[in-house]
């Protein structure tokens, strides 16, 4: 197992290589660097996990020391890589999917001009998320956290040619940042009280070191919520998602599946020891989830770009997670990670199969009949919009949002429950009025479908991850994270399982008669003025970016403007004026004139031997 | 030079520091290289003289060795420096220090 | 000896101020050889007579003589003198002095003090085959440093003084 | 009294004898065919012979730093040809110890960049190219006395040779006004220097009457007790401060610094600004140690005083500053400034934090210079010394604008860059002596540096209103200066990253009378 470090050596040597040799790498040859390096690093991922399965270490945790940075008084700070069940898990989705991203994004990108700049912000991006789950310090995950920010800034304004993309790059950056200051304040505090952040010395430190349910660790578990908030684009920090899908699809395949979003879910899991101690901000976490999934689920409904319907899905689907974390069913949460990264890397694929394939449209209104001319896409999307829908016993999203809701209905968070379960309905409902829109009914553009290794064989891999297949595949997580609250099985269990069901089937119904009946009832419906307001208002996904704009920019603004000549701006001003006058005092002594400077070498001396003389 | 005199070794080094301080007057005093150099000699046997008095005090050859060492030094610093003072001229047609100060700032 | 000693310091020390404050560089080089020969006979008397001989031969007869030849080389004349003149005003003297004086003080000061108990120099004689000995033995790699450094002062100088156009 | 070498001491002295030969030999090529890239080749394969001979007599000491199969192999060949057992005694003059050793390594590392950034330098430069590296070596032969006497009489020669043939490396350009006007001032206010130098030597001695260091000390223990002796020996040991002080510009003896690496040809600026004052610090702090002069109250005052006034003054008048050359004159004030700090909180850390700092300064600033010279030389007339010279540099030279940056970074002590573990281990030196006046001192000198630093390296990346002039061709001897130029930045970023190595090499390299 110590070669673990080659896991994140190979994506940080291939974005070396990428961005050292920057217009020089022909594009077959960026293209081999850049899937080859993530390919090498999902193989080393492979080997160190069956052997860890095979000999699971006795205290549940491997841990590989690289090296001491320093070593300066007390002051000993090392670089080491843990692995246990969590990090495996991640390190095994991100491996995994991110390569099959990467060798999509490898036929997705061709005759782009930045082809090799592409992959080395990917291979960056890979590299930073597995240094945040690797990691055996609070630190190093900040380090890595910092480093998903900076490459999904990089690569939501890959194509920078249009403003538009840099402003949504600058958004995402900038309102994730807000949730990593409150990050960076939890750490601080962390840091303050128990004088570490070494994973494994907090989970052991913190039970002793808090009264349970006390502030300190309220606060803690809180700031850490507004850090995860961010990164996993959830209530009130969601906003920069959708607009993030202004990246090339591969990209958002990536922050959405594999990287990014889900690293504030890892966040919560990994410090579940200090939510467990505080019951207020693991409530907050649930109330955080369920509020969330539900908004973007109605959001999704009535959505037109296509990669927009997908990301709020996503946003909806972290939001189960989040439930999940909220009901104490954190391994649940991961099971619901591992399957969401299988289907919604296929359904982001797929997507982006369509989208080139028409063109470069996105709106799902200007598509149809696509069935016939991308078949592979098309099945792409059914399975994966199954699993996305949660249809019973056939897919992976089944049985992994199956074990969310029962967990919350079976240990009492009967809010949450329901919650969930219109939150599933509304998926499947707007899941599959996507599916049915752009690959049912007349054909409206030519399209043509894609071919080449890189292009079919990740859909379909991811294909059939996406089935029960990927359902059978239980994270090992047993040594690190609590159990669930409640027993598998019973008959209440298959009520729940047999509701969730039905609840999803029912919203495919809806969306097929809808699409196909063209039913009087549902027409009336919509024509009424207020389901006209209702959809102007989810259409802007309930005017966040509207209020936030009344509430923050437009104040800060105002505050600027009226404050241009600012008192304490001032005061801070003088010091620059101090400090410069100061040099030009000192630059007169430079006169270039060498008497002068013998004098000064004169005169230091006089002051030395007096000094000397009068403090012997 | 039998060695029935008995000097102060303060005397002989109070000495060496006036030869010390003239030189460090020279220096700061003329603009023209040419002096200053030749202060610079003036300051170095100033030292120089230090360490003769000092080695006689006791009794030690090394301070006419360290004197030895000093006039090694005086006569490369001084080719050097004559050296340089003839490019100087050559360059600045001048040998005055103040006009040699492009630099400063 | 201590009448040879103290009349040869107070030799070197005028013909030391003359040289510095002298406006013709022949005079002040020629002063300047003056208080060289006056300290070797300050090295005479207080028993180092082959440090004096050496002052002698190569402070006084070759290092100065390198002077006098730039000083001729470069033709210093007239000209050169009304110059100094110019520069050597009555408020050019305050700082440099001030400072030069100051620093007299200090060392003055600093070597007598107040109480302080006496050594003597002059007792015994060091000659040439004391220094020789020690020169030859410990001090063995300061003379074989001492030629390097005589080497790099050639190479330097032979670079600068070039005439290259 | 015998005072012939034996075979360990011939060893031991090895590297200042190769050196010396080298010396000889690029006489020698000189007289028999002025080639440059003859010339310089044969200049450095000495100057690297010697820097292997260096570490050859610290190689016990690193073989316990690598790997177990790679150590069995080394002591076999230790054995067979010989080991001096360290430290070696070499005449009452020299003493080669592990700490020797270290900083002789650092000298020859940095006179052999420098022999390879003159090399890239020279190469346009019409006149007598050669005899500049006859010049660096006797300087470097000088800096490896300083580095390991002992004695006043090495203290005094070495720093002459380290010194005199600066005078002429300065001066090297001698067609150009400011390059002959650095060297006179540098060579007035040198021998100046080295008067105040001598006289408290001599004043020393006087009081002692002993030359070398460790007697020193243990007479100046005996005479603690009279007052008058021990003010003597205060002011001897004042007076040499001046002199040292000079050659490591601290402030107040600073002035001369920005003028002479402004007028010095680049190369030399960086061989002044690191071997010259690196082989300096060495001493200075062998000095403190072995004559216990660590103990005058007074006199660690007086340092105190000069490392506030080096690390306000320098970062001050570099904050303006427009051309580079000045600036990093200016930051190389402050950075003694910094490790002077270090020095005076003396105790365990003393040696490996002035040491640690030592390598991290060198490194830095040889590749600042680097760059610097890398980016003038094809140009006869003038240095390109204006930040407007550097103004775009990443669109034309991105690989040099990247490294200047990391130099800079490391300059300003961002962490992951050597100058970080630097400062660091200032900060951890002064706050264990709770030397707060100073750790004040450090902060603010670090704050306003950043300032500079990044004002600096935001030109690089600016758009350039037109092509400049400079844009170096690639050729050979730009090639091996960039050679050069990425192993430095490799080296700060290791450094930064991971230091274990390098602070292990430093430990082991610590002064014996401590």
């Amino acid at each position: 197992m110590n070669i673990l470090f080659l896991v994140f050596l190979f994506p940080l040597l291939g974005f070396l290589i990428l961005a050292f040799g920057r217009g020089k790498i022909p594009e077959k040859l960026a293209a081999v660097i850049g899937v080859g390096s993530i390919g090498l690093s999902a193989l080393v991922a492979a080997i160190v996990g069956a052997q860890f399965l095979q000999h699971p270490p006795a205290d549940g945790a491997y841990v590989e020391p690289l090296w001491t940075w320093m070593q300066v008084g007390g002051f000993a700070p090392q670089f080491a890589l843990r692995l246990d069940g969590l990090s495996l898990t991640m390190m095994g989705v991100i491996t995994g999917v991110g390569f099959l991203i990467h060798l999509f994004a490898s036929w997705y990108m061709r005759r782009d001009e930045g082809y090799g700049r592409f992959f080395s912000y990917m291979n960056l991006f890979v590299a930073s998320m597995l240094f945040l789950v690797l990691g055996d310090n609070l630190l190093f995950l900040y380090f890595g956290w910092e480093g998903v920010g900076l490459c999904s800034y990089l690569l939501i304004g890959f194509w920078y040619q249009d403003p538009a993309n840099g402003a949504a790059a600058r958004k995402a950056f900038i309102v994730t940042r807000v949730g990593d200051t409150f990050m960076a304040i939890g750490l601080f505090l962390l840091f303050q009280t128990l004088g570490t952040l070494n994973i494994q010395e907090i989970l052991q430190l913190a039970p002793q070191a808090f009264h349970p349910g006390s502030l300190t660790v309220t606060a803690i578990a809180l700031l850490l919520l507004g850090g995860a908030v961010g990164k996993s684009a959830q209530l009130p920090l969601q906003t920069w998602l959708p607009d993030a899908m202004a990246g090339p699809t591969p990209v958002s395949a990536l922050i959405h599946a594999a990287t990014m979003v889900t690293a504030g879910v890892y966040l919560i899991a990994r410090t579940h020891t200090l939510f467990e101690l505080a019951p207020f901000a693991q409530e907050m976490v649930g109330l955080v989830g369920a509020v969330t999934l539900l908004l973007a689920g109605f959001t999704a409904l009535v959505q037109t770009d296509i990669k927009r319907v997908l990301a709020y899905s996503t946003m909806s689907q972290i939001g189960y997670m989040f439930l999940a974390l909220g009901a104490g069913a954190w391994s649940a949460a991961v099971f619901h990670l591992m399957t969401h990264a299988f289907f919604k890397a296929l359904l982001f694929l797929a997507s982006g199969a369509v989208i080139l394939a028409c063109h470069h449209e996105q709106d799902i209104r200007k598509m149809g009949g696509l069935r016939k001319k991308i078949p592979l896409a098309f099945w792409s999307f059914v399975v994966g919009g199954s699993a996305l829908a949660a249809v019973p016993y056939l897919t992976a999203g089944f049985f992994s949002k199956d074990e969310i809701l029962w967990q919350a209905y079976a240990g009492g968070h009967i809010g949450l429950f329901w919650a969930g379960l219109l939150g599933a309905f509304l998926t499947s409902l707007y899941t599959f009025r996507l599916i049915f829109t752009v690959f049912f009914g007349e054909a409206k553009t030519d399209a043509h479908a894609g071919h080449g290794v890189s292009y079919w064989l990740p859909l379909s891999v991811l294909l059939v991850l996406s089935t029960f297949v990927g359902g059978m595949i239980h994270p090992p997580l047993a040594n690190v994270l609590p159990a669930n609250p409640a027993e598998e099985g019973g008959s209440e269990q298959h009520l729940v399982e047999a509701l969730s069901g039905f609840v999803a089937i029912c919203g495919i119904a809806i969306a097929g008669w809808r699409f196909f009946g063209q039913p009087r009832l549902l027409q009336w419906l919509e024509g009424t003025g207020l389901a006209k307001l209702l959809s102007r208002y989810w259409y802007s996904a309930f005017g966040f970016d509207w209020l936030y704009d009344r509430l923050f920019v437009k104040p800060f603004l105002w505050l600027v403007r009226i404050n241009s000549k600012d008192v304490f701006d001032q005061i801070i001003g003088c010091i620059p004026v101090v400090l410069v006058s100061f040099n030009k005092a000192t630059a007169l002594s430079q006169s270039g004139r060498l008497r002068w400077y013998t004098a000064s070498v004169a005169f230091g001396a006089v002051l030395i031997i007096a000094a000397v003389v009068v403090y012997q | 030079m039998n060695g029935v005199s008995a000097i102060p070794l303060e005397h002989a080094l109070i000495l060496s520091g006036i030869l010390f301080s003239l030189g460090l007057l020279g220096i700061l005093l003329r603009r023209n290289i040419l002096f200053v150099l030749m202060s610079i000699e003036v300051m170095m046997n100033g030292a120089a003289l230090a360490f003769v008095a000092a080695g006689s005090r006791w009794g030690a050859a090394d301070g006419q060795i360290m004197f030895i060492l000093i006039l090694t030094l005086a006569a490369a610093e001084a080719s050097v420096g004559l050296a340089l003072v003839l490019q100087i001229y050559r360059r600045f047609n001048t040998l005055d220090t103040d006009a040699a100060s492009e630099m400063k700032g | 000896m201590e009448i040879a000693f103290y009349l040869a310091a107070a030799v070197a020390v005028i013909s030391t101020m003359m040289s510095v404050t002298n406006p013709n560089p022949v005079h002040a080089l020629l002063y300047l050889i003056v208080s060289l020969l006056a300290v070797a006979m300050v090295f005479f008397s207080i028993g180092a007579p082959f440090a004096g001989i050496l002052e002698i031969i190569v402070y006084a007869g070759a290092i100065m003589v390198l002077f006098v030849f730039v000083v001729m080389m470069l033709n210093l004349g007239r000209a050169t003198i009304e110059q100094e003149k110019r520069w050597l005003r009555w408020q050019a003297w305050i700082g440099p002095s001030a400072l030069s004086l100051v620093l007299l003080f200090e060392l003055v000061r600093v070597l007598h003090p107040i109480g302080g108990d006496k050594h003597m120099v002059g007792y015994g004689t060091i000659g040439a085959r004391e220094v020789g000995m020690a020169l030859f033995g410990p001090y063995l790699l300061a003379v074989e440093l001492a030629s390097m450094l005589l080497l790099a002062a050639l190479v330097a100088a032979f670079h600068l003084g070039r005439h290259e156009d | 009294m015998n005072f012939a070498l034996n075979a360990n001491q011939w060893l031991a002295l090895a590297p200042i004898l190769i050196v010396s030969a080298t010396i000889m030999w690029v006489m020698v090529a000189i007289a028999f065919r002025r080639h440059h890239w003859w010339n310089a080749t044969v200049v450095a394969v000495g100057l690297n012979l010697a820097l292997i001979s260096a570490t050859y007599l610290v190689l016990p000491q690193l073989a316990d730093q690598l790997p177990g199969f790679l150590q069995a192999p080394i002591l076999k060949m230790l054995d067979f040809f010989g080991h001096p057992p360290l430290p070696q005694l070499v005449t009452p003059l020299l003493v080669i110890d592990s700490y020797a050793a270290f900083y002789m390594g650092l000298v020859l590392a940095a006179g052999l960049a420098t022999a390879t950034l003159t090399y890239a330098y020279m190469e346009g430069y019409k006149g007598n190219q050669e005899e500049v590296y006859i010049l660096l070596a006797l300087s470097a032969l000088g800096g490896l006395v300083v580095v390991c006497s002992r004695h006043f009489a090495a203290f005094f020669i070495g720093l002459e040779l380290l010194s005199l043939p600066l005078y002429g490396m300065i001066g090297y350009l001698v067609k150009e006004r400011r390059s002959l006007e650095a060297s006179i001032k540098y060579l007035v206010l040198s021998a100046v220097g080295s008067a105040f130098i001598l006289f408290g030597m001599a004043l020393i001695f006087a009081e002692v009457g002993t030359l070398d260091f460790a007697q020193i000390g243990h007479r100046a223990a005996s005479a603690a007790a009279m007052s008058p002796a021990r003010l003597v020996l205060t002011v001897g040991a004042g007076l040499l401060l001046v002199g040292v002080a000079f050659k490591l510009s601290l402030a107040p003896f600073h002035l001369w610094t920005p003028d002479v690496y402004e007028g010095a040809p680049a190369p030399v600026a960086a061989y002044l600004a690191t071997a010259s004052k690196t082989a300096v610090l060495a001493l200075l702090l062998r000095y403190f140690v072995e004559t216990k002069a660590y103990q005058y109250v007074s006199l660690m005052n007086v340092l105190t005083v000069i490392a506030i006034l080096s690390i306000v003054i320098g970062n001050i008048l570099a904050l303006l500053q427009d051309n580079v050359k000045r600036l990093l004159a200016y930051s190389s004030i402050a950075h003694f400034g910094y490790i002077l700090v270090a020095f005076i909180a003396t105790g365990a850390l003393a040696t490996e934090a002035v040491g640690m700092y030592l390598l991290t300064y060198v490194v830095t600033t040889l590749a600042a210079f680097g760059v610097v010279t890398l980016v003038s030389s094809p140009y006869g007339d003038h240095d390109a010394d204006t930040l407007w010279d550097y103004r775009g540099l990443f669109w034309r030279r991105p690989n040099l604008a990247a490294i200047l940056t990391v130099a800079l970074l490391s300059l300003a002590g961002i962490p992951l860059t050597a100058g970080f573990i630097g400062k660091f281990y200032v900060i951890a030196a002064g706050v264990d002596h709770r030397l707060w006046l100073l750790m004040a001192t450090v902060v603010f000198g670090s704050a306003v540096g950043l300032f500079y630093y990044l004002r600096a390296m935001a030109q690089l990346y600016l758009r350039a209103p037109w092509v400049r002039k400079f844009s170096a061709p690639l050729d050979w001897a730009q090639n091996t200066g960039g050679l050069m130029l990425l192993a430095l930045a490799f080296l700060m970023l290791l450094l930064g990253v991971y230091p274990t190595p390098f602070i292990a090499i430093v430990q082991a390299a610590g002064l014996a009378g401590q």
